[in-house]
């Protein structure tokens, strides 16, 4: 719903619950930078959000062309938030090629700024255009706003005597300023980064202000603009909050870990999109005395983490899915030798190469079966940006306390994207105990502990504790090398036991709406968002759905076979042709179905809207 | 801990209730029982020793040592050992691994373990075929060699270990041979005081797959005419009669014999710490020639330069003086934050 | 059923249906040369028969000791023989050790053979024995026959002047000669051999021919043995019949695959228990242009296939579970460039190094799955020994007529057992269609042929088709590098239904027994055999039971699913933790329950038997 | 086929339809312009030849070439290339690598494809940086480099390529600049006529993530300071005025200025088929002296060692000239037989 003020310049303001709006442009526009700012903006302001960037695949391919696009996608209200919108509101293109790629995503009588500056017969040629879309009125159904953006923009840095190449750079900020008038925000925000940002560089504070301050007093200067918007602040419950993407808080949650049980946090990494930010901020967090190792393969990776952790460390090792192929031998030898260890998948499209920088849900089956023989790993996944905090922490204390390797499995889109997130107060992190064997007496490395049948951790240093381990098949309690056949069958059935029993220490699967009846829709990872958002729809109010959503993935939670049962249809979205849907079935012999979508993008609402309702019509 | 005082220990206290599951007459027996004198006199606590193996014969040479022991996967013994070295620099950590194991599979590891300079004490056991599996040749076994896997001869050019090693900058490289045990125990002893990675082969024999690999080496009489024991600051002299010697020609080596106007002070006098990579490098050569001895003891010792697990802890260290210990508090607060009143 | 004459000596002749030997001793006795001349002797007798050797995982543990001890089982028979059989009807054990691990598994009154000049207290202590068994009556229960093979032998061979370690190698063709004896089989097979053997060593032929019949003419002449037995030629359907191992099978079949594509064959492996010896053997058909290439690991190898099977070769690689398990990122960009490429995982017992040299089943679901994203690549099973033969042409005709991956999963068992394989006649080898792309009018390296939705095979060398590939996402039928999301989910479908279509090229499930009813019992691999036996068994002849073997894991058989549905129960017994079944539960929703032992060893018929009664009799 | 006369061929005809996907003055693009010339020239027809790269930015250089090409897998390249090469020696078989795809990930392979000697010519695109995942260190990124992963800089001991093709007995090695056209085109033509493996490291700016690394290299005035042409057969001869040469001093080099007494004579002459290897391992350390300047072009090439697939198909002719081709009937038939008559 919206409601409209007429302000004193006459202009039209608009009250609305949201809005969706998208910068794009060539890799070289800073668009990454100008979408951040619009966020923290907008964040600060109170409103909830979620964000989607998406950038190539290249470095940084040819300006103006196709394969340069990068973009970054803001859904901001003053309700709660879950996706970072289907269709966008306000679409900023700063060339043809940006236009081109994502105009098919612009609702119908949106607002379009594109910089009339960029688009001359070479620009056009670069976006394999063969006529000009300003002219050709195939944009006639959007509120089409061609500004000249680098020549305004050149215009108001004239007098700082900088060259063209520095001030065209700053016209992203232009556009920033253009739209923050639009939404009626502050710019003080961007202000303050702008000086921290290029306090080094005075000339460029003053450029980037001045060119926002522009754009700002663009918008209010000309006529063209009738009409500008506003969103009120959501009702977040009371806190502190901030701004977090996953790989942010994957990185955090592990460092919060390693305070809460006392342990040094090793990471052993291998460079990979889209998981090597988080590499790249543990190395950060020297203070915190984080060990960061990076390694010359994925294999190494993982190996110096288990070894690390055979010292007593939080071993930790995180990938994406080509990497994660790698890791495959070492982690059975995690499995055999009974050592806490935990793996992060940042999930990519595949398969091989795939595609390096687009979200996927693939490697499920990977993580809970891609390994020789039978080698059982507890399998975790966060459902938001936020959650992998707390997944990150989740995983660090099943893997310590029932001494086992964990697998999270995040993804590109949870990775780079960001919502607001309430900062927890640190004195009510959960805590994880750690329990090293000091005791030399009568010490067997394979005695297990009755309850979680974890095996000591005895590391090395420890007097009287001198003992062996390794790859080949132990016997039960001595861990002495042995290959008799029952002893063998005996340790596979303890092995699994062990991550089976995990299921008595995790919450018990709670539907979200209706607790029983015609429709459940089961969900991990990233699908959580859209999936609440489609069930809000008005359409579904008169049918008994259900939502439950699986942090975790091995062990499943024990009462998930009751839930199951209690609806008439199950449908299982996934990015993937049909992972989860597979365990469900075969576990519970549940007719689930799945709708999968695999194109490397999240679900929106509209698509899972659609299919909820087809599912309901089935007969 | 630091402070009690170290126990007496004897060759018995390193030794297993394992039952040893090697062949009768391998010369791992002789690599073990010379490991196991030398860990007592080290000065460190046993339980401070730690041996990391990947798979093979002689990977499985932690069971039977009574330190901390872990038999991994094959190739992978230098990786796992640097997340453990790196993480826990107060421990003695040594690497057991094969031809194969270190060279085939592991090569990569191998490599960027010894240009890191992770300090890790690394004995290859070079027996020049693959025994575990039963007798498939390995890189170091020389060209032409039917195998279980080339039963025409292989075709592959074999890896000199040495040359591998100094080629990737490490900065401590040794020889050794099972059977000499005073030999080897000695520059067990030197490897072990190094700074850094500690990079020995020890030529070992085979006796079920390739019986005899080194015989030419080890053989009483033939020995000391092919073999020259390179000691820090001595003339390279070998020969029964001691009366050959290695001297320097330009950039190449040439054998001579000692007598006739040549003496000891016309040979190459041995420096293991040389600064130049290329000394290593001649010397690691020479034994491919006719008539050039192989070389054995440390061909390169160079201490100048810092461990890796060190150099990484201490600039944790640095960085924790300047900042002060990490606050969790501060890093989640971290940045833009804003705040929701009820 | 038995039949007794008296022969001439007024010793008994037993007539029996069939007969279980074992031989064990120490690994430096001989034992698997003794077994297997054994074994072709029946075999030319003319018997059915299957073998089951059973070494250490240990090169040569010390002599005497209890991990030294390596076994040779033979099961012969005038009927047809489905496995190597539960229990021995005559164990030759030549040390304490010997006796030790294998005395459990001889029948109760069986025959017992041991060599008493090893049972001194050195001998005993090295076997971790307090007492002599000999003495101390716990051997009572069977007929034993204690005789001083050592020192019989030197006497046999006293005038050869052979030193006496020499001499005593000689003692396991004495027990030889005794069990040829025993049984009425002829030495002249063995007499060729040792001829063959040490031909260089003409000594050693003198002393190995005497040993042998020294064993002989000892039964012969002393009382001690007042029956010999004899098992009847079996009614083998007609041809020409050689003994073939597992691995001897596949090697054969990759050669014949090559010899019908008329295509080179490029093996890249890297060795490990039990897959090496395909390796030796492939390496010593240069005569067949065979290339082997010993990688430096099994990436290598597996990614050297690749690229021999670009160049337009035969691309093979063989591995056990942990190098399977670093393979797949490589099966990945297989699946990507849509190459063929066989690749055989010959199981081993696991997790991680696990039992080297033990049987088990637990690589399917990593077959199946354990690649990053979705890349599914067809799985086939050998049932037998000598359908390993089969399999691997079958696999090479799949691979390179969908130009896909194809996995095989043999195990240890079927690796090293044998069995009689009768000779096909090369000209009814199945023939293996090539076609490599020429022509360069508007070639596109992804156009897809209609039927097998193949891309064509377009080799480096052909004028004109010069074009890239790689591990990116593809566009449809040009092949260029493509992340658009429609494309994207276009090519991962397309790749999973052109494995899927495969089901139309391979045979329906057609169950043995009964067609529908009691229970279906599903098997795959090398389990096949104790089902067969166990189904004969008397006790389920009122009952209607159907046996459905799957050589084909990935597609399965297009009726399957119907067939599932016409039995009441459905069982699935698997040397792993239950992972067909878990396949079968989810694709069909059938409630098919597992049976799973994991020790290292192929089931018993009686542990089947056992649990079929047990099924039929559930409520 | 091979009796067809040979097309002639220009850079176009090099050139594919694809749009480059790196960025604006990225060294790639002028390694990419010298392949495309020089390959119009090798007298190779154009279906001939096969590009095999790994992942990174470097390795997308297939699409660029007009020729057959596979972007494969991160640091597979050399093997998938091995294994396409044994089985079809005609091809010309080259892989572009980079710092990180050839020495990191990479390196078993690469060091495993120099020891065998395999018929490849190998182009290391050296940036000293991960370009394509944004900036992370590399393998030979200089130590104490602060990274997007090292904002502490890094602790690692760099490698040095050449040393490393070096010590795994590379048997043709050289090196190039990305910016020095003529000289990198000399380079590839040597490369390409070299029996075996040839490993060139192609010093390529990074302009965004390393911008500069080799800049004190290619940098019009510092260039002739800090850079040696080596020339088979000429003396070590560099600077501005071509007035400082390298003379060898025992074991070691110097540099020394030419004239008052020290004439071109007292120089070091280059040999690239200089038979001891240390001599190659002397020119590839100069570098890391003071004062010393950085040795372009060819530092080995040694033409008497026979490629591995010639090794290999050679062994396979033998053994059918011996035997006969193999027949299928008699390998089955091979052995114990008998026969079940009906
Ligand atoms: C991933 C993997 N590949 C292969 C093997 C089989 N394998 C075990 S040890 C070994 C080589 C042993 O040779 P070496 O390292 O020289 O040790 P040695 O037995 O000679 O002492 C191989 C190929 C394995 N265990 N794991
Ligand atoms: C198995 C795997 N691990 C990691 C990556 C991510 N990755 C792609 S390229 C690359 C390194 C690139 O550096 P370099 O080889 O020097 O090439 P450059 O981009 O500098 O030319 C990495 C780590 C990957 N694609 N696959
Ligand atoms: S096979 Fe060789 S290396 Fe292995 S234990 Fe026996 S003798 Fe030693
Ligand atoms: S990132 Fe560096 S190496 Fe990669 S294309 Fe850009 S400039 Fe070239
Ligand atoms: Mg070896
Ligand atoms: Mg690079």
């Amino acid at each position: 719903m919206a409601t409209t003020t007429i302000n004193a310049a006459g202009r039209k303001r608009e009250v609305l619950d949201t809005a969706v709006i998208r910068f794009c442009g060539d890799s070289g526009d800073g668009m990454q930078i100008t979408g951040s700012q619009f966020t923290n903006t907008v964040a600060l302001y109170g409103n909830d959000l979620a964000t989607l960037p998406d950038f190539p695949a290249e470095i940084r391919a040819p300006a103006g062309t196709l394969p340069g696009v990068s973009g970054f996608q803001v859904h901001f209200s003053s309700q709660d938030v879950f996706t970072p919108g289907d269709t966008v509101d306000a679409l900023i293109a700063m060339n043809p090629a940006a236009l081109k790629m994502n105009i098919a995503d612009l609702k119908p009588n949106g607002i379009l700024i594109v910089n009339l500056n960029d688009f001359g017969d070479l620009d056009l040629r670069k976006a394999q255009m063969t006529s000009n879309p300003i002219e050709d009125h195939s944009l006639d159904g959007y509120r089409l706003f061609s500004v000249e953006l680098t020549k305004l923009t050149r215009a108001a840095l004239r007098d700082l005597g900088l060259d063209n190449k520095s001030v065209d750079r700053c016209k992203n900020f232009f556009a920033l300023g253009m739209c923050y008038w639009l939404y009626n925000r502050s710019m003080e925000n961007t202000f303050r980064w702008i000086d921290a940002k290029f306090s080094k560089k005075p000339q460029l504070v003053q450029a980037n202000r001045m060119a926002m301050q522009a754009g700002y007093s663009y918008c209010e200067a000309t006529e063209a603009f009738q009409i500008s918007y506003e969103i009120p602040p959501a009702k977040l419950s009371p806190g502190v909050y901030r701004n977090i993407s996953g790989n942010t808080a994957l990185a955090m949650g592990f460092v919060a870990a390693s305070q809460k049980a006392g342990l040094p946090l090793f990471l052993g990494s291998y460079p990979i999109t889209p998981a090597s930010d988080i590499l790249h901020e543990l190395a950060a967090y020297k203070d915190f005395g984080v060990i960061t190792f990076q390694a010359e393969d994925e294999i190494a990776a993982v190996t110096s983490a288990i070894g690390a952790a055979y010292g007593g460390a939080i071993g930790l090792t995180t990938t994406s899915g080509p990497g994660m192929a790698l890791k495959t031998e070492a982690m059975g030898l995690a499995v055999a030798v009974e050592l806490p260890l935990v793996i992060c998948d940042i999930q990519r499209g595949g398969p091989s190469t795939g595609l390096p920088t687009k979200t996927e849900q693939a490697d499920l089956l990977q993580a809970l079966y891609g390994r020789n023989s039978e080698a059982p790993i507890p399998v975790l996944a966060p459902a938001t940006p936020g959650d992998c905090f707390w997944i990150a922490m989740e995983a660090t204390r099943i893997a310590i306390k029932y001494m086992v390797p964990v697998i999270i499995l995040s993804d590109g889109y949870l990775a780079n994207g960001a919502e607001p997130w309430k900062i927890p107060d640190i004195s009510q992190l959960p805590e994880i105990p750690v329990k090293f064997e000091k005791n030399p007496v009568d010490f067997k490395p394979y005695r297990r502990d009755p309850q979680t049948l974890a095996r000591p951790w005895a590391v090395p240093g420890t007097p009287g504790l001198e003992h062996r381990i390794g790859g080949l098949e132990k016997q039960d309690v001595t861990g002495n090398v042995n290959y008799e056949p029952l002893n063998h069958e005996r340790m596979v059935r303890l092995r699994a036991q062990k991550v089976e029993a995990i299921a008595q220490d995790i919450p018990d699967a709670v539907p979200v709406g209706a607790d029983s009846g015609d429709l459940l829709i089961v969900s991990w990872g990233s699908t959580s968002g859209p999936i609440t958002a489609a069930l809000r729809s008005e359409k579904f109010k008169d049918h008994k759905i259900g939502h439950v959503h699986l942090r975790y993935l091995n062990p499943l939670p024990k009462n998930l076979g009751d839930v199951l049962m209690r609806y008439d249809k199950v449908l299982v979205p996934e990015m993937n042709m049909g992972q989860l849907v597979m365990v469900l079935r075969a576990k519970y012999l549940v007719d689930a179905q799945g709708y999968n979508k695999i194109q490397g993008k999240p679900f929106k609402t509209s698509e899972l809207e659609r299919k909820i309702e087809q599912v309901l019509a089935q007969e | 801990m630091a402070t009690e005082t170290l126990p007496v220990y004897t060759k018995k206290d390193f030794q297993t209730d394992q039952e040893i599951r090697w062949c009768p007459g391998c010369g791992d027996y002789a690599i073990l029982s010379a490991v196991q004198s030398v860990f007592a006199e080290l000065g460190v606590r046993r339980e401070n020793f730690v041996f990391i193996s990947g798979i093979g014969c002689s990977s499985r040479f932690p069971y039977y040592m009574n330190t901390f022991g872990f038999h991994t996967i094959h190739g992978r013994a230098p990786a796992i050992a640097t997340g453990l070295k790196v993480s826990r620099p107060e421990l003695d950590v040594w690497v057991v691994t094969g031809d194969g194991d270190s060279l085939s599979i592991g090569g990569n590891h191998t490599i960027h373990m010894l240009r890191r300079n992770v300090g890790l004490k690394v004995l290859l056991f070079n027996n020049r075929i693959y025994g575990l599996t039963k007798g498939q040749y390995s890189p170091t076994s020389e060209i032409g060699k039917k195998t279980k896997s080339t039963p025409f001869g292989t075709t592959d050019r074999p890896f000199n270990p040495i040359s591998l090693a100094i080629g990737a900058e490490a900065t401590f490289v040794a020889r050794s041979v099972d059977v000499f045990q005073q030999h080897l125990k000695e520059t067990l002893k030197k490897a072990s005081a190094h700074k850094g990675s500690a990079y020995i082969e020890i030529l070992q024999n085979c006796n079920i797959f390739n019986d005899g690999a080194w015989e030419d080496l080890t053989e009483k009489d033939a020995r000391s005419e092919h073999i020259i024991q390179l000691e820090h600051g001595r003339p390279l002299i070998f020969g029964k009669n001691k009366d050959k010697g290695i001297r320097m020609n330009g950039l190449d080596l040439e054998v001579v014999q000692l007598g006739n106007g040549i003496t000891e002070k016309d040979l190459l006098v041995h420096d293991e710490a040389h600064p130049r990579p290329a000394y290593a490098f001649l010397l690691a050569h020479m034994e491919e020639r006719p008539g050039f001895p192989t070389p054995i003891g440390v061909i390169r010792s160079w201490e100048n330069f810092t461990p890796y697990e060190d150099l990484i802890n201490s600039q944790i260290r640095e960085v924790q003086e300047k900042r002060g210990k990490g606050d969790l508090e501060k890093l989640l607060r971290a940045g833009d934050t804003w705040e929701v009143r009820a």
